[in-house]
Parts: C-alpha cells; structure tokens; sequence
C-alpha cells in the first residue's frame, strides 16, 4: 500500500466514492463545483458528477444547510460544505434545532443522514474570525455525530463511514492538513484506493508510550507527535491518544491509557474554556482519580480571539515545543 | 369554486371544523393544566390550512410551524395519534417526545418546528429531493407575517427561485408575530410583493375564504408540479385567539376583534355551503357530530394510552443504522 | 430591608433605574413594549420610556442584535433582548464574530458595552426548542461576560453592573425563577429599592457547609438549597457555591471550598458533555487534584435534546432529589 | 458632474489612484509571504469606494466587507496606521490583532468584517444610534452582490426601512462571490428591484463610472439625513482579479475580463477629467507622484514598526470600565 494522498485528496476520494456508490449522495456548498473546494476537497468531483449532484450554492447558509435537513430526511444523503466552521454562527439555528433534533423530537422516526463538512483551524494568519475550532460547540448539543479526522487515511475511512451514517455527522477538516500550496504543513500518507469503513466512536493510540499520556485530534495530534519526539530523547515515552471522533467519544481508550501511564495532559487547539479540554479532563476526574500520579494538565487556545499578527498567533497556538514543555512540568508536577 | 365535487367540498367543511372543535378541546383542557407547556392555537385561520392542505398528496412535504395544529389535521394526520402526542404519551406521534411544537408525520411527510422562519429552508429541502429524484411532488412552508422578517424568508426564497424548486411559500398573515402588529415589524404592506424580489408570483389572497385559498394555491401546485418553480402566497387572516393560550391580548381592540369575528371562516364558508342547494344544514349537522366523535375518541385514545418510561428519554439521540 | 420582589421585577426594576440614570440606554427585543416581555421582566418599562427607549422589533434576531452592537460601538447602551437562548442560533454570528470579538480585533480600540438578557431552562414542559440552558457555549467563545444570578438580589445587583460594563455581558435568566401564574416554581425575596452594584466575576457562598461543595448556578442553586436541607438531616452538611457568573469565572472560591470541603458535586442543568461541568471539574482536577477525598462527581442533562413528556423531561432535569442522592453516593465513595 | 469642484475631483482621482496603487503593492508584497493569511483585494472597484466614501463626514459610520482596503482608503484612514495593520505591526489600526480583514479605525468611524453580509445589521446601529442621539449622521453598509443572498441583507434592510434609519446600503455587484457567477447564486437581475420589498428606492448605478455613484449616493445621503431613510444602490461592477491572491481564476474568461479591463473606472475618470480642459495631465502625473510616496512611505513605517509582544495577544479580550 504505497500510495500516498494529501488530506484533501482523500476526502475528495470518499466524496467520489460514495457518489459512485448511492446515487443519493450529492454535494452543495459554496464554491464546491468548478473551484473545487476552497481547501481542495472537492478537487474533480464537478468534472466527474456535474452540476446536478456538485452544486454550487448561494451564500445562504442556514437555507441549504437546512435544505440539506429537508433533503435528507426525504431520504437523499445530502453531504453540505460549510467553508469554514467560523461562519456557524449564521446557520447554527437550522444545524443544532433541527439537523441535530429532528430524529429525537420524532422519537426515531425521521432519519437525517446528512454530512456536514466544515474547515476548521489556524495557524496561517487568517486571524479571528477564519482561524477557529469550534467542534466543542457542536460537541456540547446533542444529536451530532462530530468527526475529526487527522490524517488522510482516517480521513477517508471515516468521511466513507459518515456517509452511510443515518444520523448527522458533522465532519471537521483542518485547513492546515489539507496540503494546500498557499498553507503552511499539509499531511500526505498512505491511503487504499479501495473503500473502507473506519467505526466512528473509535479512538486511535498514533503512538505508544509509558510515561504519559497526551489525549487530542486533528492538527494537534501531528504537533503532539513532533513532541513525544522531542521528548523520547529526554528518556520521556508520550502514548498518544488521537480521538477522532469527540461525539461519540472513546472514553475506554482515554481511561485505559491514562491507569497506564498515569499522568495525563489534554492538548486542544479550541478555546480552554468550556470546551473539549475540559470534558476529557472531567471524564478522567470522574472515572480514573486514583490512577493519576500528577495533577491533570491542559495545554489549549487561552480564551481569547485567534490574533492576526504572527508572533501573537504563535503565542496563543498549542505548537510541539508547548506541549515537550508540558509535558516535562507534567513529569517533574506529583 | 370551480372544480370542487359536493364530497370535496364537505371533506373540507369537516376538516374545518375538525380543527375549531379540536382546539377549542385542547384549549379547555390545556386551561386546566393537563398539557404543559406552551400552546398556541389556530383558530380563525382554519381557511388557509385546509384550502391549502386539502389538494395535496400524502407524499408532497409539509412544513409548518409553531402554530401547527390545522395544517397537520388538514394533512390528515391519525388525530388519535396527535392527540396523544399532545398529551405527552407514549401512542403519541413522536412517543411524547416532541410535543405540541414538534409534530412529526413521516406518513404523510409533515413537520413543524419551534423556530420561527424555520420550515422555509426544510420545505426547500424535500423539494430539492422531490426534484432530484425526478417526482412531481411540491413542499409547502408555511410561515406567519412575523416570519417573513425572518432572514430564512430571503435565503429560501431567492434558493427555490434561483433553483426552479417546487416549493410553495404560505404567509399566514394573521397580522400579529405575539403582540407586535404587522406594521410594526412589516416594512411593505403586502408580502406578496416581497416575490417580486425574487422573479416568482406573489399572490395575496383572502385567507378567511377557503376557495380563495384553494384556488390560489391550486395554481402555485401545478406550476411547481410542472417544474415551474415557487410561489409566494400571503393569506390574510386574523388571529382570533392570543399568540398563546394564558395571553393577556392587552395589545388589541375590541372592535377589531368583533371585526374579524363577523368574517369567521367557517361561517362563511358554511353560509356558502348551504347557498348552493344541495347542500343541506342536516348534512353538516351530521359532520358536526362526526366530528364531535372523532374528537372524543381522540381525547379517549390520549387519556388511556400509557405514559413513556421515564428512562425512554435517552433513547433516539441516535439511530442505528449505518457503519459499526 | 423587607421589601420582597420576584425575579422578573428585580429585572424590571434594574432595567428601570439603568434607563433613568442614563439616557444612553435603551431597550429593544421582541414583545418588551406593551406586552412587557414574555417573562414579565419588561413589566412598566414602555409605559415609562415610552416607544423610543423600550423598542419591539421584528422577528430579526441578526438584524436587531447586531444592530445593539452597531450603537453600542457608537456609544449607546443598548440592552437587547433574545427571547429564548434557544434561538441564539439565528443569530449567533453576530454575537459571537462581532459583539464578542471586536473589541479584542480593533486592539481594544472599540468597545461594544450592550447587555444581551435571554431566559434560558426548562422544567415546564416546553420540550427540546425552548427549555435550554446552553450558557456553556457562550462562556467558551471568548469576549462575552456571561453572568448567570439565582435571586431576585443577584439578579439587581448584577444587571445594573452589566449595564454599566464596557463590554458585552450576557444576562441569562431562568424562566422557572421569574414568577409567572403560568410557570412552576419562581422565586421572591427582599431587593434594595435603590440602586446596588454587585461585582460580576465574584462567586457567592449561598450555604456554608463542610462535607462537600456544590458548584452550581441559576436555578440549580435552588435545588441544591433544597437538597442541602434534606441532606443536613442525615447528618451531611454541603457547602453551596452560586457561580454567579461563568466568564469571569471565580476559581478562587470554587478551590477554596473544595479544599475545605474535599468533596465535588458539580451541578448543571445545561448538557453534560462539553460544558459548565466539564469546565469546573478539570480547573480542580488541575489545581486541587490532592485535596480531593473522593473523585469528582457531575450531575447535569444528559446528552439528549429536552422531551416533552413530563416523566421524560422530569427524568432528565437535576433535581433536589437527585442532587442528595448524588451527594450520598459521593460521601460513599473514596 | 454637477456641483464638483475641481479641487474635490482632483481629490477623488488622488484617492482612486491611491487605492489602485497601493493595492498593487500589497499583492506584490503578499505575494512574497510578507503577509499571511488571505488577501482581497479590490482592483476595478475603486469608483464605488471613492464615489461613496468621498463625501461622508468622519462622523458618518462605514460598515464595510472582506474587500475593504478602498473603502477604508477612501474614508480617510491614516495609510502608515492601516498598512502597519496588514503587516501585524504593533503601530497598526489594530495593535497587530485585526489584520486584513479586520480594520478598525473608531476616529473615523470605519469597521470591517470577514463574515459575508454582517456589515448590515452593524450599520443599521450605527444609524440606530445617530437617529437615538439626533444627529444627522449616516451609515453606509458595504456588502457584495454574494451577501446580497445573505439573510442579514432581508433583516437590515427590512429594519432600516421599517424605522426609517440613515443608512444607505452599497451593494458593490463585482458580479462574483469567490467562483460564483451572480446569475448563479441570484434568482434576480438587479439587486436594486430588491428594495421594492421594503418600499425603499432602490438605483442601479455604473459602478465604474465614479460620478455616477457619487450622484446617486449624494441623492441617498441627503434624503438620509433628511430622516427620509434608507436608499439601496447596487453599484455595477467587475472583480478584476481573483477572489483573493493565489485564486487560479479558473472560472473567468479571457475575453470577459478583457472586456472589463477596457471600462477600467481610473482610465475612464483620468479621460473625463483631461476631457474638461482645466485639468491637465500634469496635474495628475504630480498626484500620482504624491501617491506614490504616500504609499511608499506607509510600506516604509510599517516595516520598521516594531511586531507586538507576544504576550500581547492575552490583552484587549476585555476593557476596562464598569463596576468593580
Ligand atoms: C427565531 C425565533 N424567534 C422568536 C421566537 C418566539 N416566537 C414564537 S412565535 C412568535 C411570533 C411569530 O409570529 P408569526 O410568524 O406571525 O406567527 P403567528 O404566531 O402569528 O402564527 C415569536 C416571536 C421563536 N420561536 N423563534
Ligand atoms: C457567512 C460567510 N459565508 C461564506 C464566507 C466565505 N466567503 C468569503 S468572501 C465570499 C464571497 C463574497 O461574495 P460577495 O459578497 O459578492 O463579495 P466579493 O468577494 O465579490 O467582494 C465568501 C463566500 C464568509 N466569509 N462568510
Ligand atoms: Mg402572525
Ligand atoms: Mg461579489
């Protein structure tokens, strides 16, 4: 299996792929058709499918995300690109009261297979209003499924699996994996051509290790390897925790690591507040107490607006020397 | 009234009526603290969801909103069903899940929501599917005069214009969003004339007459059917009761109630009715007490159906279905 | 001091009093003119200020919340209400992107001083679209103070401090507190007739106790009250926090009682996952982690949209029943 | 061109010519990594920019787009200030923390944002806020002919008419949101018809033609301040370059663009002013001499601005003021 694609092309991949397999999947977004995806997920699926399964929205947000609702529960599989998480704000009603609830509120009897793809991330000066996170949010309501892949093989298997999901699944891309010229890093790794299906629930260990463990997702699993690199030469074993998916979330896989190790820290690239950090740590305090042989450690966005300037966008942003040096006051802290 | 048969014409008589007397049911009973909760009535507008609900098909979409009792009646809902999910219990629609706001039927494709403006972009969805699929089916949204200031109103609008959807757009003008009176909130005296910003008919009708309403959504079905795109209709009415059951109503004049009393749609469509000659005040007697029944046996069916286990609540987060 | 308001008019009253001090404040929302808003916390103010000050808009949320931010960046105060939180997600851009956030992006160069009041909770039947608290969404987005008061005092006190606030606070006000005929429960107590200025950021001791802290808020405090008093029969004296507000969050009272306490119910009526609960857990879990005699426990809505049935919506909602059996099962545990 | 004097259209080319120029300049430098993040620029579009912004008062508020350098130029930012702002610089508008899309300047009542559409409600305050204080001041919200589908430009401007608010709306129709064609996103022709939903005038102008906007803008503007209310002009214009810098453009054609770069609004204003016979080439070569400088040494402070300190990224989430 040598074949190597960037992130974005794997999406793209499961996108045509799933299109090829149930003539009710389609796409709409803005700016999915001929441009291809701002971040390129969508690069070939115009020329492929046509305009009449890769539509091009108008910028209304809340009319064809709830369109993709209506459509769904019509029993099409509508995948709907919101560009950048950022702009949830003007959709957010049709996504988390109705997307989210109709299944609840019918008492099962309406199904709502919607994917909604959304870009996330920062860390290329897109400052406070194109550089957030946010999947705490969606996180926090119930009745999304919220995925957050970090590298092109996961991506695939679960963006295939969230397709032939009956429930919405919010699909959380970091721009900074995607491999874009005009972005700094990118992931490119070994991707099957044919399908497969990743379970959506399921956490993933990206490194094994004994003395810690760093529990996060997306771009920040990259940082925290970088890191456990750093620090294997301090004599310092980091097992790292990916979790692919927060709801639902693997809480077996964090609990089992964290009796092992002993010592965890939480790195998040979402604001420290009220947010994912602080349910993995909670989950922890509730379920594994006894375990631990040092204070729980949090390394995340500070609570403040992502900056535009670069040495301050630096400073606000988790990178692997931030977490190396956690993770050492996390050694030294009993 | 054109092309309606005498059978027709009583089904929609019935259906009418149907919805007053259910609600005023409902009404007594929510008085009494049996329903939690808040509960919004349609009474007097009665025309618009039965000259709308009566000519379509149980797989054409319907969308409705907080105020959705008559439109889902009018869909042909089980009423036993409903009534039950009004209650809370566990034959209910929904399992008692949802409640009076959140009435879902996917058996004859109706929902309704809490969100004011929000059947417009979900209507626009079942018709993007009816339209993708390649059926004639149409989608109704329906939404109030308080709505329509609403930025979903634009968005949907200008989505089912741009894309020639079979989507048929009801304004219940009941010229009052709680107690905020039309003009207050409303910067054009008609609706109607907001389609006109989207290239689509916007026709403004007499909501208290239910062929005038029939009539002018007949057209907007079969040019959605024909692919020929939305229609916009604003239905004037008048809401007879307050925005909720319990509402003080200190915002409206006692003229203008008894104004809009006198052009009660059932009245005048029973006067109307009965002008015609074959239709006889003992056949609506005998609908009037159908419906009485139907009533009853409803209430019956609710009061004697169980209450959902309490641990019921954490079931249907999720549906099985898919990868594992 | 023996005058006795209920929530609702210590709103109103507060309203009141901000509007006659300083002609720069006004108020606009749905139904706050005649009607007096819907919760009765307007009652007064129309006759009053009359239409120019205390404004009905159209259903607009975007428009009209937007629009207090656009005046209050032009040195207005506008208290601006949204009806039910459960709807902030019409409107959520323009809370969070902009009226949160331009203080922060203009370098601290505009100031964005409105107060966004909402009723928020359930308990009354109103199911999944209208009985939420959602208050941890907004204490995770930084840029807005979030002040969340339990009494008719607090509530005063608070919400003549959030008017006179340069920066965006929103007031969250629990719809079972305010006393209305067609609403259960609903609290009165004794209000100052003039005017008082609480700190918002300070948390409130509402019972001293010392085998175990409750952390709670808003009408939770309530209810844990009410568990306190049933729990002190069986010998168990819990100590009662009253956040008051959660962004600031006053982490200094909240350790102290756990160090003193050893013991953590946290009690929250928004979802469990991902919010308020998680948030309180992880800050002891980080700074307190050694005091602890027991593990952390929460009590909060599990993760499902709010049913309307009554024996499902009483089974989701904390209560003083379940509160003291939490509390039982903690003083258990080691 | 009416009651211009020379001196205000040498003023109006200086401005034209300066939002060009500098522009050309920031891409070059975007384009060699100087700045981060994404970059809209508004190369074709200066006559909107400058026919509205030329005659505000600095006490009139700007609510403006993504695209907003020609707006804030036109406005009367100091250049040192808003180019230290593109480069992070502690010196800049915003401390470093805005950037691009970002730009706040309060002494000039100018704001910005990247969420497409929400400059219409920020403005609706402003002119909210002029009405409350009875100033005669106005607010001009900027906004595309893509956030034209936004449900912001329903609900601002139904509020705007319905108060009857100084606030006029610009649409700058560059006949694109980012690859998007607007026949492909707009299920009308002119955005301008739109106004007829709120019965407000509405007036479709050549965007690139500087003395049309300012025309139809002056009339706007005065029947604002009259406390006439809102006025909605949709300026017809065309995005010469990408949707951003780095945007492959695949969707445009050669000819289309062609065709456009021959309307260029700066040659068309340069040719109508040596046209007049008072203005001579001189006199314009000396401005564009000016302009040069000016942006040279705007480029030249910014880089020897120092970068903010780190750590100041944890500062301004809140200011002081209240209660203690
Ligand atoms: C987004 C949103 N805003 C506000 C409300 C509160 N609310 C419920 S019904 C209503 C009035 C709606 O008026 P209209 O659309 O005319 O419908 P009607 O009640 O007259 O049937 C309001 C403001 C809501 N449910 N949703
Ligand atoms: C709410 C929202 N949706 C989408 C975007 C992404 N986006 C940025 S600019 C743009 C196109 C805007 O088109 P238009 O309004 O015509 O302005 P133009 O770029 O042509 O100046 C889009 C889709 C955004 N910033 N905000
Ligand atoms: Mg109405
Ligand atoms: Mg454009």
């Amino acid at each position: 299996m040598t074949r190597e694609l960037t992130f974005a092309q794997a999406i793209s991949e499961a996108q045509a792929q799933a299109m090829e397999d149930d003539e009710k999947v389609f796409l709409m977004g803005e700016d999915v058709g001929v441009y291809g995806g701002i971040f390129g997920t969508d690069v070939g699926l115009y020329e492929k499918f046509g305009p009449e399964r890769v539509i091009d929205t108008p910028i209304s947000e809340s009319a064809f995300i709830g369109a993709a609702t209506g459509a769904a529960i019509d029993g099409l599989r509508p995948i709907v690109e919101l560009m950048f998480v950022d702009f949830f704000g003007v959709a957010m009603d049709q996504i988390y009261n109705h997307m989210a609830k109709n299944t609840y509120m019918s008492g099962g009897n309406v199904h709502v297979p919607v994917v909604l793809r959304t870009a996330m991330g920062g860390g290329y000066g897109d400052a406070a209003q194109h550089s957030q996170i946010l999947y705490s949010i969606f996180a926090h309501v119930p009745g999304l499924k919220v995925v957050v892949p970090s590298t092109p093989y996961d991506a695939k298997g679960l963006l295939l699996s969230a397709v032939k999901d009956d429930n919405p699944v919010m699909f959380f891309e970091h721009k900074l994996l995607c491999g874009l010229d005009w972005l700094p890093f990118g992931v490119k790794g070994p991707v099957p051509e044919e399908r497969y299906y990743l379970p959506i629930g399921k956490a993933d260990i990206k490194r094994e290790g004994k003395d810690v463990t760093i529990v996060t997702a997306s771009l920040m699993v990259h940082r925290s390897l970088d890191a456990a690199k750093i620090l294997e030469k301090e004599g310092i074993s980091a097992e790292i925790v990916d979790l692919r998916s927060l709801v639902p979330l693997d809480k077996e896989t964090i609990l089992n690591s964290v009796k092992k190790t002993k010592r965890l820290l939480i790195v998040d690239e979402d604001y420290l507040s009220y947010g994912m950090s602080g349910e993995i740590a909670a989950i922890v305090a509730e379920n594994a107490l006894y375990y631990l042989d040092a204070p729980i450690k949090r390394l995340a966005l500070p609570d403040v607006p992502i900056p535009f300037s670069k040495p301050m966008e630096d400073y606000v942003l988790p990178n692997s020397q931030k977490i190396a040096q956690a993770v050492r006051e996390l050694m030294k802290s009993e | 009234m054109a092309d309606l048969s005498k059978e027709q014409l009583l089904k929609m008589y019935k259906k009418m009526v149907l919805i007053r007397k259910f609600e005023d049911r409902i009404g007594e009973i929510y008085g009494k603290g049996a329903i939690p909760g808040e509960m919004h009535l349609s009474t007097g507008q009665e025309a618009v969801n039965v000259g709308v609900c009566i000519q379509l098909r149980p797989t054409d979409t319907v969308a409705a909103t907080h105020r959705a009792h008559g439109a889902l009646i009018a869909k042909g809902v089980n009423l036993n069903k409903m009534t039950a999910e009004l209650f809370g219990r566990e034959a209910g629609l929904c399992k008692g899940k949802g409640g009076h706001m959140h009435l879902f039927d996917p058996s004859i494709k109706f929902s309704c929501s809490g969100i004011v403006g929000a059947s417009m972009p979900l209507a626009a969805g079942a018709a993007l599917a009816a339209k993708r699929k390649g059926t004639d089916d149409v989608a109704v949204a329906f939404f109030g005069d308080g709505a329509a200031n609403q930025g979903t109103f634009h968005e949907s609008m200008n989505l089912a214009a741009l894309w020639k959807l079979p989507e048929i757009f009801i304004c219940e003008d009941n010229q009052f969003g709680i107690s905020v009176r039309k003009e207050a909130s409303t910067s054009v005296i008609s609706n109607a004339d907001r389609a006109a910003s989207y290239g689509i008919p916007g026709v403004q009708v007499d909501g208290n007459d239910v062929i005038a309403v029939y009539e002018a959504v007949k057209a907007a079905i079969e040019r959605a059917r024909g692919g020929g795109g939305p229609t916009l209709i604003e239905c004037k009415t008048y809401r007879i009761k307050g925005h909720f059951e319990g509402d003080p109503e200190v915002y409206k004049t006692k003229e203008e109630q008894e104004e809009w009393l006198k052009k009660d749609p059932i009245k005048r469509f029973t006067d109307m009715l009965l002008s015609r000659g074959d239709i006889t005040q003992g056949e609506l007697n005998d609908l009037d007490r159908d419906v009485k029944n139907e009533i009853e046996e409803a209430i019956k069916f609710a009061e004697e159906s169980p209450w959902p286990k309490a641990e019921e609540a954490l079931e249907d987060v999720f549906v099985n279905g898919g990868v594992d």
